[in-house]
């Protein structure tokens, strides 16, 4: 798919919804030559990723069924592909900002899926030792700047934190994950400006999963093609299907070394859907059943399973093979989780200051003002 | 009288005022495909249509901003902010804006909209979701903050509230929505700015809002089974603030402890503990207690939330010390 | 000069700064033809008023340096002939939002000067009483719904103004100015999304007068020609010569009765110069001496006063006649003003509340929190 | 020591922490190429080059946030805000990012950044130009905040406040910013998280902070040559609040009168109202009496203005009444 950028005047002006997606069949008749050039090994690696962020999320979910996880819980189920394709963009060293929906990446940027579970399952052993849940993970060691809650909060921390290697003279390269309801924002608008006035090494990801909770594209952004809004800022933007695991990698490759190379930012959108609903919770009533079902018959995982056998990378057993240890790994997940401590009720008041400060306060609801020794 | 939950009384109250008056309208996040995230408003854009019923993009600023323009012109918003903590990001346009141009343009025009958002915490929502920062609102002349703990309260605040000509900050609470009570046909609007004794009692005041005040109840009742005689005042409007009501009570009952979900220091409980210890001076026999959060961050996990938050037990206990302080025999 | 437009992808990419602007030689060169099918009234009005605000901020300066003025004090020297442009293409009942910047726009709304000097010596019969000052002037008849001294603090406000009247079906229309700075500020973005979504009946006009306070346009907004920013929104964007009352007033009336019959919200960008400093107290020293030379030579008062002579529609007497009621005008402001009541301080709990509340604190920093009747 | 300004000793000590550490930065609208607004950063853009002295877009939320996300990396961002009413524009990255990170996170990165921001009123700037605001920042744990009085303190703490891990409010006012005090050459950066005694006295204490701290001072000078001995707290962090020291002297003095610019009701006055009457109940010989501004939209006009903030006259009142509510004999 060639790069549409939103800073040349003829982007082409296709709809949000289907027409950016290659649709299964394409993909399938595209065969062999698709993939040529490609490792296998890393063909089959992509897959072994998005199945198990895939396994993974469905046990995340189980976990809150049973009022093991507490809190939001926001899943990946639908953008195994985007989330595969874009880890790969990256290197270790590089830096990740995300939005609440963050598990797939955690995973895929390399943190152990036992400490992500871990996290949902709020214990010591967690990504952010139980403090931060579901929404906000983070792991220095594997570049995981964190998942924010609050809609659109990380786009002026990353824009930030690209500031820092700028100014350091480094190379790492900062990614910032966002949703598409989130381009609305006025966060967005005042980083996104600030990171294209200066240069600064950071690519923007909007994953149009094509709803905000309940609100299409077209309901909340006035320009539906997100990746044009770019323009705004003399930005490098361009759209990719976000089903399609290799041409999100492609996009986030040269963009990242664009900007590793001084190229400065670029917003990236990547287009797929949601297979269920919001948040754990959400049954998402509001959606009609052909929507549903057209994002269920464009799931990623299931195409490339489909495609990689196609094309001989994969046999079933290989396949089944990469399934059933994706799912022991799920598994292992939800068992170091729930083997894992709790955080003890005495650290209550150990991350509030980094640097100890003097009459901090360190009462329980229950305790005076005063000590009875004051 | 039917006996309804606080959710119920939002619905109908807002149902009824869109009835009554053209001029009001809902905005906000996810109110009318979505229903309302904690489902306040659902079936109501079926029932009154997008342009009574207006889902917005995520733009709290802009959206709020939107309302008080629209109220410049005698419309009557009620915007859903979806959680007080997201209220942060319009909080210029509702501090200086919504607050001032009453006054800062010399009284030429009024901003009649309610700004409906729950607070609270317990829910395991992390520290950027759990916050109680009414104070943030409750500090600023020319904003009305109320704070109804009950279904009663609720409803006939919510009615006042869109009578009142001036901006109102509605203050709900996640732990409430589900919580059920009486509430009357056909009930009178309140009156905005006034406290009130919800239980009369002679041995203690315990002062609160929103949840605690339910759970101030709570503790009155099980402390009277211990023969410990409880007031509780209920402080329901934080702008204006009601001391009067407050003071009086305990002038009476001599020693006080106020109960509250935010933070302690420089929380709301202060206005209050330095009210009553002006205007009760004379009357007080133990320094007046409060209850609140931990000043922590609120984490995730379940054992330090529950640590952090005050709840019945911990309001038990400073009623226990408070009493013994002042020499209570129980 | 023809209308670029922001979502047409063949706008022009002239440069912000001079290029932009139609020199005082052309202007002269147009000749007669220029005012063609102009009522030379017409004309002679705009010059008249757009000398009456020259002098009426000349005197504001004045005022403050004599300390009959305080706070702040942003003048509108140089942006004559955008202000008048812009408020000839509104009727009385269409609503103007404006910034900080509007003694102006409240003269060329309709409000007595003397009403507006009077704002901002602080009396009762100012426009807002003396609770405003400069930079908060209001005035419902002539709909001017204020000042805003927050940057973008307007652009909500006049876009819920457009809200209400489009659920109203009325044909008034809203106009919200604005400074070029304030194009980089979160509730421009989010604002605007919000007028395109909904099709409101509201202008913006980004008055680019290439600073805010010490900064360029192109050190501040990564894409320095601001009206294509309306592209983010699938907006309809140009710019115009902001020192050509009627180029200013063509695409603003042209704008205005867009929007009024339902073709939605627009963004005009006027391009021009300030003549002062930020403030009446900025001695504008960041500006070099050719910068500050180019724009007394854009000086749009003295060009339009040579154009009117040229093509004989003024000649010295009557261009002086102006000048000398203008300046009377100004001063008659002036003595108003300074005849007029300061406001009394009994009256300090007047405007905290529209609907009397119970418990109100109407305590004077003196006054203890319990009456002593308490 | 050399007798500078408040302006001055911001100045110098910017430049030098400039000097002392590369990590250090300044960030902020209008501090280079128009040398700050207040002037506070004058010739630094020059001195120091754009790299670390960086012009902003008019976009709060933007650059705050930008300055945490550097601040995550390891640089020390201080960061000017022009005044503290537009600060509000950034409130979610301060409150809901800086102020959380660290926290939320289980301690894994920290946020050391210092927000430089005048608060203060009698500019006749009206409204929304002239607020105390600081409340919103002191609530909040996780951030600490700092508001100096004096030229010598605002040098101290601004070291102390960049050689912190952890993200700092550092409070300044329009109208400290020409007053002058002595400052050491060589300062020792201060303890955040302490108050000062700056005058001892017996018969009443009087606390204050930023510009009250220093009318405080006056209005005690004032007091002696009436034969009244009054005992000066500047409290100097709001956050953390350092109540023993205030409760200290209360305990001697046995009265007390906060002095505040910002609203009364829940303002800082509010605590340090609350916890004297409770950390020294037994102590005091008359209510606390607070000192703050009228509650209302700040007027433009000079005779409004001036009647709605404290002064040294409204303080020097409410001295007296509490000295005869005690029966102190003048
Ligand atoms: C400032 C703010 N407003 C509202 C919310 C509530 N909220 C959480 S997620 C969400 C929808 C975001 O949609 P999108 O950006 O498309 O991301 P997605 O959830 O689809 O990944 C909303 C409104 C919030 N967390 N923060
Ligand atoms: C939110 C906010 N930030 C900063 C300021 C301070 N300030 C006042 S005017 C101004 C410059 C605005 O420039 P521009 O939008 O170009 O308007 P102009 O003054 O040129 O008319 C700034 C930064 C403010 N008033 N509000
Ligand atoms: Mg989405
Ligand atoms: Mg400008």
């Amino acid at each position: 798919m060639a790069p549409q950028t939103a800073t040349r005047s003829k982007a082409s002006s296709r709809s949000t919804s289907t027409k950016a997606r290659r649709s299964t069949s394409a993909a399938r008749s595209a065969g062999h030559g698709r993939f040529s050039g490609e490792s296998p090994e890393k063909l089959r690696d992509h897959f072994r990723e998005m199945t198990l962020i895939r396994r993974f999320e469905e046990r995340a979910a189980q976990g809150y069924t049973q009022a093991k996880i507490g809190g939001y819980c926001h899943l990946n189920l639908g953008e195994e592909a985007t989330v595969v394709g874009l880890m790969h963009a990256l290197r270790t060293s590089d830096l990740l900002f995300t939005n609440y929906r963050e598990h797939g990446y955690a995973i895929a940027k390399g943190i152990e899926p036992g400490r992500v579970m871990a996290e949902l399952y709020g214990r010591t052993t967690g990504t952010s030792k139980g403090w931060g849940g579901s929404m906000h993970m983070f792991d220095v060691e594997n570049g995981l700047l964190g998942g924010y809650g609050i809609v659109g909060g990380q786009i002026p921390l990353a824009t930030g934190a690209a500031m820092a290697i700028d100014y350091r003279g480094g190379d790492e390269v900062v990614m910032c994950q966002m949703g598409d309801g989130t381009t609305n924002i006025g966060a967005f608008h005042e980083a996104l400006n600030i990171a294209a006035l200066w240069n600064l090494p950071v690519v923007f990801v909007v994953v149009n999963n094509q709803l905000g909770m309940g609100t299409t594209v077209e309901r909340s952004s006035a320009e539906s093609e997100l990746h044009k809004r770019a323009s705004a800022y003399r930005m490098h933007g361009e759209r990719v299907d976000g089903n399609d695991v290799l041409a999100v990698r492609e996009a986030a490759d040269r963009l990242v070394e664009r900007a590793r190379s001084g190229g400065g930012p670029a917003l990236l959108e990547t287009v797929s859907d949601r297979l269920k609903g919001h948040s754990v919770v959400d049954p998402g009533k509001y959606r009609s059943d052909e929507s549903a079902q057209a994002a269920r018959q464009n799931d990623p995982v299931v195409a490339l399973r489909a495609e990689l056998i196609e094309a001989g990378i994969l046999d079933e057993d290989a396949a089944a093979d990469i399934e059933t240890k994706a799912q022991a790994d799920a598994d292992a997940a939800v068992a170091f989780a729930d083997d894992s401590p709790h955080p003890d009720p005495a650290t209550l008041f150990d991350h509030t200051y980094a640097t100890p400060v003097a009459n901090d306060s360190r009462r329980l609801p229950a305790d005076p003002v005063f000590p009875s020794s004051f | 009288m039917a006996v309804i939950t606080y959710r119920q009384a939002l619905h109908d109250t807002l149902r009824e005022e869109m009835h009554r008056d053209e001029d009001v309208f809902l905005i906000g996040e996810e109110i009318g495909v979505f229903e309302g995230s904690y489902k306040i408003t659902a079936g109501m854009l079926e029932e009154f249509g997008e342009k009574r019923v207006r889902d917005t993009p995520i733009a709290e600023e802009g959206f709020v901003g939107a309302a008080v323009g629209a109220a410049m012109l005698g419309l009557r918003p009620v915007v859903e902010l979806m959680t007080i903590n997201f209220s942060l990001i319009a909080l210029d346009q509702i501090v200086n804006h919504a607050a001032k141009i009453y006054g800062m343009f010399g009284g030429q025009t009024s901003v009649p909209m309610v700004l409906r958002t729950p607070g609270g915490g317990g829910q395991q929502l992390g520290a950027t979701h759990s916050q109680n920062i009414e104070l943030y609102y409750a500090f600023v002349p020319g904003l009305k903050v109320v704070a109804p703990s009950t279904p009663a309260d609720a409803r006939a605040l919510l009615k006042a509230s869109i009578a009142d000509d001036d901006p109102v900050l509605f203050l709900e609470n996640l732990a409430l929505y589900n919580t059920k009570g009486e509430v009357p046909d056909e009930p009178e609007p309140a009156e905005i700015g006034k406290a009130k004794v919800t239980r009369e009692g002679s041995d203690i005041t315990i002062i609160g809002y929103s949840r605690m005040a339910m759970v101030a109840g709570q503790v009155a009742e099980q402390l009277e089974s211990e023969g410990i005689s409880a007031e509780v005042v209920d402080l329901r409007s934080l702008r204006p603030l009601d001391r009067e009501t407050v003071v009086e009570s305990v002038r009476k009952t001599g020693c006080a402890v106020v109960a509250e979900d935010d933070w302690l220091t420089y929380g709301i409980g202060a206005e209050i503990a330095a009210s009553i210890s002006d205007g009760a001076f004379d009357h007080l026999d133990a320094p007046v207690r409060r209850v609140a959060s931990a000043e922590v961050p609120l984490p995730y996990a379940k054992p330090l939330e529950r640590a952090a938050l005050p709840s019945a037990e911990s309001l038990t206990t400073a009623v226990h010390e408070t009493l013994d302080a002042v020499g209570h025999r129980r």
